[in-house]
């Protein structure tokens, strides 16, 4: 009886902290920080013991078509340990570099307000309470986008909200028609009652998809996500795109696609070609860039393509892909986006071309950025490879190869744009000074913790490992008929 | 049917506002105007012919009245909530741009490209 | 009239009188949100608009001196705080979060419906400091940064 | 009159003045047009049979209006027409939403007709609320005992809401200046 407290922790953590800090923020630190721990450790328990099996607990002691029920699989554990474990390192990445800033409550709290509406995004089985707890998640998002009071901050999280406001009135809209045709919210039983091959089934999931794929910034709805996410603080930018784009669009769209629609081919085929779309695009507009975090947040878009590829194709190994892509994305995202918050607090720029050799006045940041840079370009042995690898070779294996192809490129461009990135901006030739600032010992530690991440979750795919971590996740997903049992408890 | 359609159209048109207004304020109205047709349409699907309020009076026993479907509403409440929110955070948004730039319209403030 | 922020001695005077009939007609709906419609929601509105009223009337200066705003500012997250605590006390008493612990009543009357009329209450403050603090806020802003220059 | 009929009209009532609230020169008239708006959506609530909503919604409505008008109404704003650019994206965007509505038509059909829901869940709801937790309003034991974790999640979006407007709001005491203003 776990599940509520994946709630409970963080959300009374960010009411205490508008309660008990003042001026100082060191409150606000403490209270965060554990909040964040308890929730790792509750997200790894839950991972480990889950197996094959479904929690579902109802809220208020009633039954479940007329309660709101929780239902977490070992999908959704898997994406509570990726936003327990990003959320801790960002958290211990932000306490310095907000000091920076401008540090203030306020911060933390939205945070650990972020930190709720995934979890409840990610554990709940009801339909409604998803958009509720999404609002949430954007509505902090909105807020710390905006955190820096720069007027190109305001623009883009204006620009956010409403981009955000157009996909919650959609789902809002979807959720509507569903509630009509269905007359229920719990996601299993509209997973029973929605007939197959309706107008009603593909309308909505039109909706949702456009809804859904706002937030995860599939290609033709991506226009606010690199002003979003290159406007945010550093640790909030991994934040949205390491996790928050994942929680609250890709683990949506697969719930509703596979656990709900039962993964009709008109859709596997949208997504197919939009992740296809993604890939290819976003990599040229990131080889374009100049500013690091605008090419991290176009290269974000081009990973989700892979993912979105990997949903497309539905065959067992491509999915296993998408999955590990997700969890690899999430952390070699995030600690690339900690190399660029360091050097932007070091050198006050986001400019590759004003960067230079960073070697001798960051040696950290350098080589975490070098094993992100190989990770994210899918250099064996690190885990962006083995994602990739299987992805690509599960198109050809599911008579693709077209699509194989167009991974294949993809990743020769990712490769392409980080040279650039470490060319220009790690190793260049330009001798440049370090500002009077101080780097925290906790930015270093989330990033180290991060580049090992990135070397250790590799062990994943090995047979073996793999049975016990990523296969019921895999399971999970493609199991309709096991998801609407295991959640009402036949 | 014809209800249902009138509703979407609205929808429709606060699409529109968002697709093509340029200035800020008439988005955030727009945004607005989307969040009501919403709201109306989960209520119309709740619409039970002859159906009363879904609140109990003394003089009643329970099961004779016919009701209407009171899920949605209760749906509606939370969303109405979550749309003053949003107007709320808009509005808060804008008037920190205007302060930035003293322009409304977002073309003329671009500092991102792209 | 530069002395005195606000409007006229009439729109003062009439405020006086009708706010505390605003706030008592909140407290009402926010009371019998059980039985008839309203409840939190639209209670708390109310009386945030009650508030409203008064800034509106005695220009917000005069507000910031009657109230104590950080203490107000505080209530709100202390009622989220409280309406958990409620969800984290039906754990303890009834296993279940946010369970019906309390005594049910009897039907149509005021103290009845158990948890229903306490987590009213909680929303109805709640909402009500909620919103008159975004007002305050918007109003402080713009008074700060000159907008009007 | 059926309520079909009071619903179309009010309905038809509430399109005029959406569009009236995008195309008004005037800002005021602007928004006291998305007010009017708002109190026909109030009252088509409380003719579907939704009083909570109707008080809810008429009340939220002046609110808004009043931070509306309060933040904008003194910025000198200067209503831009629609540059000839603009015309053709307009058309565009218009024969695509069109295109959606006529789309949209057959799913509306498929639907259970309006005044006939299926209430499978809701009649539950109906049934046993009284003896179940003990309110008269049945609306309000949905909203906070049956689904009295969406309240709190709405309660959070509050919280959430109001403390983003202080933070987008707060003047920062020892702000540093803007990059691009100092380069």
């Amino acid at each position: 009886m776990i599940l509520p407290f994946f709630i409970i922790i963080p959300l009374l953590a960010a009411f205490l902290i508008a309660l008990i800090s003042g001026d100082r923020d060191y409150w606000a630190i403490i209270v965060s920080v554990l909040a964040m721990i308890s929730l790792a450790v509750l997200a790894l328990f839950a991972f480990i013991t889950i197996g094959g099996k479904t929690i579902v607990y109802e809220m208020g002691a009633w039954k479940i078509p007329y309660a709101i029920c929780l239902a977490v699989d070992a999908f959704s554990a898997f994406m509570l340990v990726i936003i327990s474990v990003i959320g801790l390192t960002s958290l211990m990445f932000s306490i310095f570099y907000i000091k920076h800033r401008s540090p203030s409550w306020k911060y933390y709290a939205l945070f650990m307000l972020l930190v709720t509406g995934m979890n409840g995004v990610v554990v709940t089985g009801d339909l409604f309470n998803l958009f509720v707890f999404m609002e949430i998640a954007l509505f902090a998002a909105y807020a710390l986008v905006s955190y820096g009071s720069h007027a190109e901050e305001f623009e883009a999280a204006f620009k956010y909200a409403i981009m955000g406001s157009i996909s919650s009135t959609l789902v809002l809209v979807g959720i509507a028609v569903v509630y009509s045709a269905t007359s229920t919210l719990t996601m299993a039983l509209i997973a029973e009652r929605l007939p197959q091959n309706s107008a009603v089934m593909f309308w909505s999931g039109g909706l949702f998809l456009a809804a859904f794929g706002l937030k995860a910034a599939i290609m033709p709805f991506h226009a606010w996500l690199p002003d979003a996410h290159s406007s945010a603080p550093a640790p909030i930018s991994s934040m949205l795109s390491g996790v928050l784009i994942k929680s609250l669009g890709v683990y949506v769209l697969i719930r509703l696609f596979y656990n709900i629609y039962g993964a009709p081919p008109v859709f596997l085929t949208i997504f197919r070609v939009l992740g296809s779309i993604s890939i290819i695009i976003a990599s040229f507009l990131a080889i374009g860039q100049w500013d690091l975090k605008r090419l991290l947040a176009y290269s974000s878009i081009s990973q989700v393509g892979f993912i979105l590829l990997g949903i497309g194709i539905g065959t067992r190994w491509a999915i296993l892909g998408a999955v590990f892509h997700i969890l690899n994305h999430a952390i070699f995202k995030a600690l690339l986006f900690y190399n660029a918050g360091t050097v932007e607090m070091v050198l006050g720029t986001r400019d590759l071309r004003k960067m230079g050799n960073l070697t001798r006045i960051l040696p950290y940041t350098t080589t975490t950025s070098m094993v992100a840079t190989f990770s994210v370009a899918g250099i064996p042995p690190f885990n962006g490879f083995f994602s990739k690898l299987i992805i690509i070779i599960a198109a050809i294996a599911a008579g693709h190869p077209v699509y194989g192809g167009i991974a294949i490129v993809g990743s020769l461009l990712t490769l392409v744009y980080f040279m650039k990135v470490q060319r220009y901006g790690f190793h260049g030739e330009k001798v440049v000074e370090m500002e009077d600032v101080k780097i925290g010992w906790g930015m270093r530690t989330a990033m180290i913790i991060l580049a090992v991440l990135c070397l250790a979750t590799s062990i994943l795919v090995v047979p073996g490992i793999r049975e016990t971590t990523l296969d019921p996740v895999v399971n999970a997903i493609m199991d309709k008929t096991g998801y609407i049992a295991r959640v009402m408890g036949r | 049917m014809t209800v249902y359609l009138l509703c979407f159209a609205l929808l429709l048109v606060g699409l529109y506002g968002l697709l093509v207004k340029r200035d800020m304020i008439r988005i955030i109205i727009a945004s607005g105007i989307m969040g009501y047709a919403s709201n109306l349409l989960l209520i119309l699907f709740a619409y039970k012919r002859g159906g009363l309020y879904p609140i109990l009076e003394k003089s009643k026993a329970v099961g004779e009245r016919v009701m209407v479907d009171p899920l949605p509403q209760a749906l509606v409440l939370t969303s109405i909530v979550i749309e003053l929110g949003i107007t709320a955070m808009l509005v808060a948004l804008a008037i920190r741009l205007f302060e930035k730039n003293k322009t409304f319209d977002i073309t003329k403030i671009k500092r991102l490209s792209g | 009239m530069k002395q005195e922020p606000g409007l006229t001695i009439i729109a003062k005077t009439v405020t006086r009188i009708s706010v505390w009939l605003i706030i008592l007609y909140g407290i009402y709906i926010i009371l019998h949100g059980h039985l008839s419609p309203g409840g939190g929601f639209a209670g708390g509105v109310v009386i945030a608009l009650a508030f409203l009223n008064v800034m509106l009337t005695f220009g917000h200066e005069t507000v910031t001196r009657w109230l104590n705003i950080d203490f107000l500012h505080d209530l709100e997250p202390a009622c989220g705080a409280m309406y958990l605590a409620v969800g984290i006390l039906g754990i303890a008493v009834s296993g279940s979060f946010l369970a019906n612990f309390l005594n049910k009543g009897t039907l149509f009357n005021l103290v009845s419906s158990g948890n229903i009329l306490v987590l009213n209450i909680i929303i109805g403050i709640k909402v009500a400091m909620g919103l008159f603090t975004v007002v305050w806020a918007l109003a402080l802003f713009r008074f700060d940064d000159g907008g009007e220059k | 009159m059926p309520v079909e009929t009071w619903l179309i009209f009010i309905l038809s009532f509430m399109l005029i003045g959406s569009v009236a609230a995008l195309e008004m020169k005037d800002l005021l008239s602007a928004i006291i047009a998305i007010g009017v708006v708002g109190l026909g959506v109030s009252m088509a609530f409380l003719l579907l049979q939704a009083p909570d909503l109707a008080i809810v919604q008429f009340l939220f409505e002046i609110f808004s209006v009043v931070i509306m008008v309060r933040a904008f109404i003194k910025r000198d704003y200067h209503h831009q027409t629609t540059p000839s650019n603009q015309i053709g994206k307009t058309i565009l965007v218009i024969a695509a939403l069109g295109a959606i509505f006529i789309f949209s038509i057959n799913v509306f059909k498929a639907l259970p007709p309006f005044g006939e829901p299926l209430m499978t869940t809701a009649q539950y709801y109906l049934d046993n609320c009284a003896k179940e937790t003990g309110a008269a309003n049945i609306v309000s034991s949905i909203v906070l005992d049956y689904r009295g974790y969406d309240t709190l999640g709405e309660v959070t979006v509050l919280f959430g809401a109001i403390l983003g407007a202080l933070t987008i709001l707060r003047i920062k005491p020892g702000a540093k200046p803007d990059e691009e203003e100092k380069s």
